[in-house]
């Protein structure tokens, strides 16, 4: 991997640099939003990779609560970590594509509010593992990653019947899905996928070395003389 | 149109300050292993 | 099972019987509720009509901030002279400690809404339009969710750095579809536009599956060390 | 009284590269160690020597980083903490209730139902069963007692004891080290953590000797530390 990794980056740069040509001027332009609209191939793609890293938290946090395998832990972090990133991006193109297009930089719409709660238990979750001290944290942030899992579809649940209860803002123009769109989009997802794991991996590798000087900071502990006054 | 410039530019962004930021810390994190090696 | 409810009753006897020792827990959250109606009454103008619209809102996030109060007491009391370490060396099992902690927090709850609810009503003018009755299992349900989800992340703060400030972190995200639920129903009731149904159906859920959740990770939480 | 290294079937614990970190901190830094049971054990060391920590792991409270922990032939420590008498430092005791209130409570973790073994545990370590005092108007010497109470309730078969003594009156402590020689000489194993060697003189089967997370040495008897026990 170590040494793939140029290579990969390289493609995975490649990828996006494709992605953005046909999100710029391959597909078509909306008719009623103008160009601002193709906001929406990064937007999209980006919402879907988060939740591919949220659910892989998930399961790495499941495992790590059967298996106790630090690595599991490892996984855990980084993704959360990455899916928070992909999150943050989420909640700052969607304003900026409601500005133009709504009028509103937010709406308490259900979607927005739903992400933005999946961003507030994320970053609870990474704030509880760097108060949490000692050995447990890994246990704790565990526990805690499956109530956020429990918890999501109930937010969404229960934000999607409150608005609906309401007359809709106005919902993004356009109407069906044009077959050129659904190609770019998913062009775009390939592309930060690639991107979103170059990441991971990263931060991964970093969870990793950041335990190995955890160690050595405890051997080198140990090599002290033990000594009896 | 500028708008969307914006959401673009802000993707690459918050992307890069958070590699800066991975960065940051494994430079930290390899300071630290580098103080650590050298005494037996 | 049989001496899990009795390890459970035990404790939640000892318990009731500290906080009657001490009233520590019920009078700041008390307080607590109080000032909330007061301060809140200062942002809002209480008047019939509009308040008849936010006074869900208000009276749970009152509740919520009071719960908070009891909910890091709870464990406080089992810090002090680490009297949780004698628990854990025990043979008694994790589940009965948490349930009578979450029942403990439960009635703490139940009381400062049985004292609070008289009080909203009269600061400000309620009366209900829909069914009245209502109102008690959204209260039950909606306290119940508050507290057992709060009962178990105070205990997980319990292994954190400023623990106090850690518990409103982890709590008020989480139960955010709870508070939803709880404020919808109260104020469908208040207006008596709609059936609460749907937002009760949504509590209890949320109770089931917390609950469980909690039953079973507590054990792990507890003995985290 | 036999003193021979104890063979592996009748140790009551044996512990083997035994590792506790706290973040970047190694309490216990690989301890392999036996005891045989029916003997007093005390443990010696500098503050910070792993003396807790050890006594913790023991008691099942804090779970090891690396290496194992048998008690009595078993991994599963949960299934044999009926066995078990903790006695820390801080007094595990409510202090807005009286003694009988507090030991009936624990008792019910036991399973013991009525006052007579709670009485009995508590006139056992010379107090008063029906003082309705709260604990937390005890003054130390009593409250280090209650709490040794405490750990006796259910008559177990290993105890452990850390600092019983501190802040209590030499004639209590006399007292309460001929109570833990009666206990001893019932075939009960205890482990001891102390800064007052010199009070179990008499009673004493080994002493052990931390240093820095780890087992110094083991003499049979007291070693004559520099400068004066605390």
């Amino acid at each position: 991997m170590k040494k793939a990794f140029p290579i990969l980056a390289i493609l995975t740069a490649a990828l996006l640099g494709y992605a953005f040509y046909e999100a710029m001027f391959v597909a078509p332009t909306d008719q009623m939003q103008g160009d601002v609209y193709r906001i929406i191939y990064y937007h999209v793609p980006s919402g879907w990779t988060m939740f591919v890293f949220f659910f892989t938290n998930f399961i790495a946090s499941i495992v790590y609560l059967i298996r106790r395998n630090p690595k599991a832990d490892a996984v855990a972090v980084a993704a959360a970590e990455v899916g928070l990133v992909f999150c943050t991006v989420v909640l700052v193109t969607g304003p900026l594509w409601a500005r133009p297009v709504w009028g509103i930089w937010w709406t308490w719409d259900w979607r927005l509010t739903s992400t933005l709660v999946l961003w507030l238990i994320y970053a609870s979750y990474l704030i509880l593992r760097r108060f949490s001290t000692g050995g447990q944290t890994p246990v704790l942030a565990a526990a805690l990653a499956v109530f956020g899992a429990l918890d999501m579809p109930l937010v969404y649940f229960s934000i999607w019947f409150f608005r609906t209860q309401h007359p809709q803002p106005v919902v993004g123009g356009g109407g069906s899905i044009d077959p050129s769109m659904l190609r770019v989009w998913m062009i775009s997802w390939a592309a930060f996928l690639c991107f979103g794991w170059l990441v991971f991996w990263l931060r991964y590798r970093l969870e990793i070395f950041k335990r190995e000087v955890e160690e050595t900071h405890s051997l080198e502990a140990m090599l002290e003389e033990p000594r009896f006054r | 149109m500028n708008y969307l410039y914006a959401a673009y530019a802000a993707t690459w962004i918050i992307h890069g300050s958070y590699l800066c930021s991975l960065a940051i810390r494994y430079r930290r994190l390899k300071r630290e292993m580098k103080d650590l090696k050298p005494r037996p | 099972m049989s001496s899990f409810w009795a390890i459970t009753s035990a404790t939640l006897a000892k318990d009731l019987r500290l906080e009657w020792r001490s009233k520590d827990a019920i009078n700041s959250m008390l307080f607590f509720a109080l000032l909330v109606v007061v301060i809140f009454s200062f942002s809002f103008d209480p008047t019939a009509e509009e308040s008849r619209h936010i006074a869900g809102g208000l009276v749970w996030v009152a509740f919520l901030f009071a719960a908070v109060v009891a909910l890091n007491q709870t464990w406080a009391r089992e810090m002090r002279n680490a009297v949780l370490d004698a628990y854990r060396v025990s043979p008694a099992p994790a589940n009965p400690l948490f349930l009578a902690k979450a029942f403990g927090n439960f009635i703490f709850v139940s009381i400062i809404q049985a004292l609070m609810t008289p009080l909203f009503t009269v600061f400000y003018n309620l009366r209900p339009l829909g069914p009245a009755w209502q109102l008690i299992p959204v209260a039950i349900l909606g306290s119940w969710a508050l507290v057992v989800n709060g009962t178990f992340f105070a205990a997980m703060s319990l292994h954190t750095r400023s623990r106090e400030i850690m518990l409103p972190i982890l709590l008020f995200p989480f139960s955010i579809p709870a508070l939803v639920a709880m404020v919808q129903a109260t104020n469908t009731i208040l207006t008596g536009q709609d059936s609460a149904k749907f937002w009760i159906v949504l509590l209890l859920t949320y109770d089931v599956v917390f609950t469980v959740a909690c039953l079973l990770l507590f054990e792990t939480v507890l003995d985290a060390e | 009284m036999t003193h021979s290294q104890p063979t592996n079937g009748s140790s009551v614990i044996v512990i083997s590269g035994l590792v506790k970190q706290f973040g970047r901190f190694a309490a216990l830094r690989g301890i392999s160690a036996e005891f045989s049971p029916g003997n007093l054990y005390v443990i010696l060391g500098d503050n910070g020597a792993g003396k807790t920590t050890l006594l913790r792991t023991f008691a099942g409270l804090a779970r090891p980083t690396r290496g194992k922990v048998i008690l009595l032939g078993t991994h599963d420590l949960s299934s044999v903490s009926a066995q078990i008498g903790y006695m820390a430092h801080p007094s595990l005791l409510y202090d807005e209730l009286s003694g009988m209130e507090n030991l009936r409570y624990f008792g019910r973790l036991y399973g013991i139902e009525g006052d007579q073994r709670c009485a009995d545990a508590i006139r056992k370590v010379h107090l008063d069963p029906s003082l309705a005092r709260p604990v937390g108007q005890y003054s130390q010497g009593m409250r280090q007692r209650m709490s040794l109470a405490r750990a006796l309730l259910h008559d177990p078969g290993i105890l452990l004891l850390d600092e019983p003594f501190s802040n209590v009156d030499a004639c209590s402590a006399s007292e309460m080290v001929n109570l833990l020689g009666t206990i001893r000489d019932a075939g009960k194993t205890l482990f001891v953590v102390t800064h007052q060697a010199a009070l179990l003189d008499g009673v004493a089967d080994e002493f052990v000797l931390m240093g820095a997370g780890k087992i110094v040495s083991r003499p049979l008897e007291r070693p004559l530390l520099e400068g004066a026990p605390r």
